[in-house]
């Protein structure tokens, strides 16, 4: 029982999922492969590591790593302002189109309500996990801790999208309803990070910033033309989507590239320039999205999904929100330092699990649903 | 030669996010209007930031032009603010044409 | 003869409609349709009416209503300026280069020169009509009829680029000259319009900002990339458009798309502020582009044209302009109210044009060619 | 220390579209020079408007600096364009290094 | 009454490419903060020029609120680099709230 | 020997070009052509003459021409900024993954290596002789004739693009490793030019800023882009490259034109703007790409290149930088005068390059190499 990943078969492997990816019979591929060159059956472990280490050769990651070395070597390298908000706008629209026109074509059944229950009933959840360890390890006061806790029980668009074009490039692609199992967990946490921040007594003319937040939460761009954009896929369907699916299908992957690049820039400027961080900070900042992942991976295979899904939900959890919360949080606790809660969603726990994480949860999905192929 | 009035020129450089906050108590203590300039990046005690529009964090200037008593009442209105979010307010006396409109 | 909107055929249909619009013959479908579900003709009346009905299951009238609800629910979303910028950039260079490659496949004839008087006709006469709406019935003063009749004398690109992908959804696609005819009908009703404003005598310091805005009607960026667009189509022919095809083609519809979410928004949001509308004003607004379409319409099918060339012809007298004209207008009339103008033709004018008046038109033309079937 | 000399700074308020006008008054009364800052939006009698370059209804902020009697020669000029327009103008004394530049 | 302070208001009219040599001459001098407004175009003695990030030759506005002594120190420091790239300083008194932070 | 370019045979070889390039062995094309319809063979100099007019049927030499036209006009047409910027680093990132794809697929020999030391030699010597032209004839001082001849001895990016198209276009795609030949030419003139400024001694205060230049040369956006994506291509070779082509190939050719649209639009308005330019200056700024052209092409066919290859170093040398050395210059040498050296290199040696220059050095390259077809 070797692990095979000096040898050849590995490069042949990777040719044959793209082939199966293009020709659509994916489901084969990973089981009782038998590896020639070295005269023995590819292992569970094997596989695991290879799923793990193929992320790096996905030009999504590279231009991700190409930005954070940019801003590393300290280039003047940008992205018009104007451009990244476009950007973020039209991965939005076309995630929301793509999971909709997924939708019709599979209906509402009991998968997708119970993965909707288990992506809110988390956002719920983990921020009481999360504010317990940084209070306690991380020594932050009752406020800041709270505000960081929010943003871990939240979630993050670009690390989802990064995770099912990863996925996708397994032949283990998500189901379409888990966009909507995204949108639904964006705002649960916000509630309890509050919550616990504030403690349930203490209303201090918080209550119009509260409303005003929620208002904000709900009608913030990304939500909106996610939600819509679900819902003109559902309405209009694949019929519908055909004459918009080259803008919305054949630029996506390049996009991404892009708002990565932008995205490691932005991550890399902010670490560089972080002054509030200290070391306890850091390792809960990598330490959550490693808890939170596995938890959020074990659920989703606990309630019958298959790999793909399962690992979605599992970066779901995993992920940390840099766009939505911390602009709650600005509005409902203007006393929390964005210092410190945008510096480890956006610098620490984000590359992490672009880099790091995702091929972690994927290879975790795997194991825990056995589609990776076991020695017989 | 054309006859000039002093009146106030106020400048207020707020998070986009609350930008609303501020123009509607500028619209609440009377004032006629106010324009909008943006800003790209800067640095503070909080430390630097760039167009961080992604994240919420950027910051705009509100420009208004007012009598000297309704920008006294603007800045009184303000004040909590200021402190609360970290704006930062300054105003001066101009010299402007058609002063009946301010 | 029944009318079999609900039947499963209408489905059917439109599928086939789809179907033979890729595989490219669309003659034959709408004529003489059996149901074979409530077995008896499909009539003329029906035709049209789901004629009116498609435009609903457009994914770009969706994303146009998918704006107007997200402004009307106070959401933040909207699309940076300089990027609506370059999608109307975009969608000016995109539809001249298809014209003109159009015009080069089937070259400049009788029907191409009457199409092209037709429209400049119509463009100079139609505001005398308005006018006299806008001061009786409207009640504003001399100015401000002037300024308005201007408006819905000339046309509005959006809402032509949006009824030529309704018509072509529809199997009707319009001729490519169509866009010659639009860019000839932009500038006549601006001189109508400022000669109804200001009377014949009264030249009053006018000439210099009247020299000034017609330098900027002709030399505007939209027609002048229109135009320019248009000759490069002209000369490259389809060869020369082969190989940025995939550029200005494929990303076209959905470009549309989202400029229309952003059209939707901005209207939208008009709306909201607008203070100086009456309802006398809301329904010139909306019986103008009626009245307007049926008279283009029907001059386009009087002067020959196919069904789809004269409903385009119908919908370019029915749009009102709210880019070129608002803009020659500051210039030219400074004391005519914008708040008048814009959100005539911008917020109430436009949407229903996009949502309602272009699947009329359509029907009419229909009507009026019977190229939709009727009952043997 | 280093000598800093007075002179006014006039800021314009004026719609993109017409901005040549304002810049042609700035040339025409012998100015050296002036910038462009963009503006987003704004709240005025007429009511509100947003970066509305789509339908050309959107304003910039012209500025220069120039020494007095050319700057109310400027504002002279430009006050007819002002009211017509309901453009803004603000001028104040601002010190500068240089001044043999405006 | 709220009680407002009087500081010195300098705005730096800067190439885009050089905006780090002046902020860093901000922070040198001990000023807490600066904020960069954008600009699109401008004609000087030079001609005119437009957004042209393309060729690396746009501007933008520099603006730093600071105490008088700190803000002629600034404009010390910042004086051979205003020769050398015909940069713009001009500055003014204003009146800010919460005088400690500047 | 008749010259054929009026007799419709020319026009037949074109589409028989243009379908060669689409179905792949484009070769034999331009070889022992015999016109059937005027009997005799077509030589040498008509392929030549030829290759110099094909470049006007471009669409992207045409948008350029339309630019040009639109400012001469003083139309208001302008490419927002934050889009002009986005398309270059659009364009910077589509090349680099492209080149890095091709080397990918070709390795590293010696011919790359040798094209490379071609590049930085060319680099390095041209700027003395245009410093020579430019301080003789050219009347101009030291200061001012230095950074003039680092323009013209480093390069223009979109020049290079452009010339890449339209050598495609005529079935000589340069070899993808002339990208990187590219990027190495960017920085070496920058040395000899400042040398000439500044000349051998002469150190005064510059250091901090010689220092601070070559760290922004080094990391400017472009540069980082185009490397970073080139790394990006070679590590993912045609396999990672697959999913992203839609994103950077389909779109490249569109992109491209309205990027020259732009450039159209700027080089017009900078000349219209010029003051300092005399007669001198003019003819040298089409004196210089000539003779640097010719030089280039020769060079790069003695070291064994193919005639597309050969062709881009020679477009490569006649190119002068409008980006990175104006950059540099205004750091280094704050005192020589930007209306210059921009207008020289952008408003008539760009415009030079693209609309005649290109065909020049195309045809030059094919009767270097004999590859254009000889009457046998
Ligand atoms: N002295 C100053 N002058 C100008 N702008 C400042 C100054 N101090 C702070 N700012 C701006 O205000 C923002 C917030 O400041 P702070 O709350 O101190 O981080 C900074 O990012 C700057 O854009
Ligand atoms: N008091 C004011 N202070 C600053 N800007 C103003 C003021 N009044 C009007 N404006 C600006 O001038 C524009 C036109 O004003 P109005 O002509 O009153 O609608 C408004 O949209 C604002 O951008
Ligand atoms: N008098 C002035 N007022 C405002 N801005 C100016 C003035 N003179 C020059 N500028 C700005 O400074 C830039 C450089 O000026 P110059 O070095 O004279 O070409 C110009 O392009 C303008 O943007
Ligand atoms: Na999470
Ligand atoms: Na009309
Ligand atoms: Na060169």
């Amino acid at each position: 029982m070797r692990v095979h990943l000096g040898c050849r078969s590995v490069r042949r492997k990777r040719a044959a999922v793209l082939k199966a990816r293009y020709s659509g019979k994916p489901e084969q591929i990973y089981r009782n492969r038998f590896c020639f060159s070295c005269n023995s059956w590819i292992v569970k472990g094997a596989a695991m590591f290879e799923t793990a280490i193929q992320t790096f050769t996905s030009p999504v990651v590279l231009f991700f790593v190409l930005g954070l070395l940019a801003a590393f070597a300290r280039s003047d390298l940008a992205i018009p302002e104007a451009i990244a908000k476009a950007m973020s706008l039209y991965l939005m629209a076309a995630i929301g189109i793509k999971g909709g026109v997924a939708v019709a074509k599979s209906g509402i059944d009991a998968t997708v309500i119970s993965a909707l229950g288990a992506g809110i009933l988390a956002g719920f959840l983990l921020p009481f996990f999360a504010y317990a360890v940084l209070k306690t390890f991380g020594k932050l006061d009752r406020i800041n801790s709270g505000a960081v806790a929010a943003h871990y029980g939240s979630i993050s668009v670009v690390t989802f999208v990064t995770a099912v074009e990863i996925l996708t490039g397994q032949a283990r692609e998500p189901g379409g309803y888990m966009v909507a199992v995204m949108a639904a967990m964006e705002a649960p946490a916000i509630l309890s990070g509050l919550l616990l921040a504030r403690g349930l007594g203490s209303k201090d003319e918080g209550s119009q910033s509260t409303g005003e937040m929620f208002h904000e939460v709900f009608t913030n761009s990304s939500i909106v033309l996610l939600l819509g954009a679900f819902a003109i896929g559902m309405i209009g369907g694949p019929d519908g989507f055909a004459p918009v699916s080259p803008f919305f299908e054949a630029g996506f992957k390049g996009v991404l590239c892009i708002f990565l690049l932008d995205m490691g820039l932005i991550a890399a400027r902010r670490m560089m320039d972080a002054r509030a961080i200290t070391w306890r900070l850091t390792s809960i900042a990598i330490f959550l999205p490693l808890v939170n992942g596995v938890f959020g991976t074990a659920l989703g295979v606990g309630i019958g999904l298959d790999a793909g899904s399962a690992a979605a939900l599992g970066v779901l959890c995993a992920s940390a929100s840099y766009i939505a919360v911390p602009a709650a949080m600005r509005l409902a606790l203007p006393e929390a330092d964005p210092g410190i809660y945008l510096t480890m969603s956006l610098s620490i726990t984000f590359p992490f699990n672009v880099l790091i994480n995702i091929g972690i949860i994927s290879a975790f999905a795997v194991y825990l649903t056995g589609s990776g192929g076991v020695v017989p | 030669m054309i006859e000039t009035v002093i009146r106030k020129r106020i400048e207020i450089l707020a998070d986009t996010q609350l930008q609303k906050r501020v123009t509607a108590a500028i619209d609440k203590v009377g004032i006629t209007g106010w324009t909008i300039v943006p800003v790209t990046s800067g640095k503070g005690r909080e430390g630097p930031w760039r167009e961080e529009r992604v994240m919420g964090t950027d910051k705009v200037l509100v420009l208004t032009i007012a009598a000297e008593d309704k920008a006294m009442a603007l800045a009184e209105d303000l004040a909590p603010m200021l402190t609360k979010y970290g704006f930062i307010l300054s105003m001066w006396d101009v010299q402007v044409i058609r002063g009946e409109r301010f």
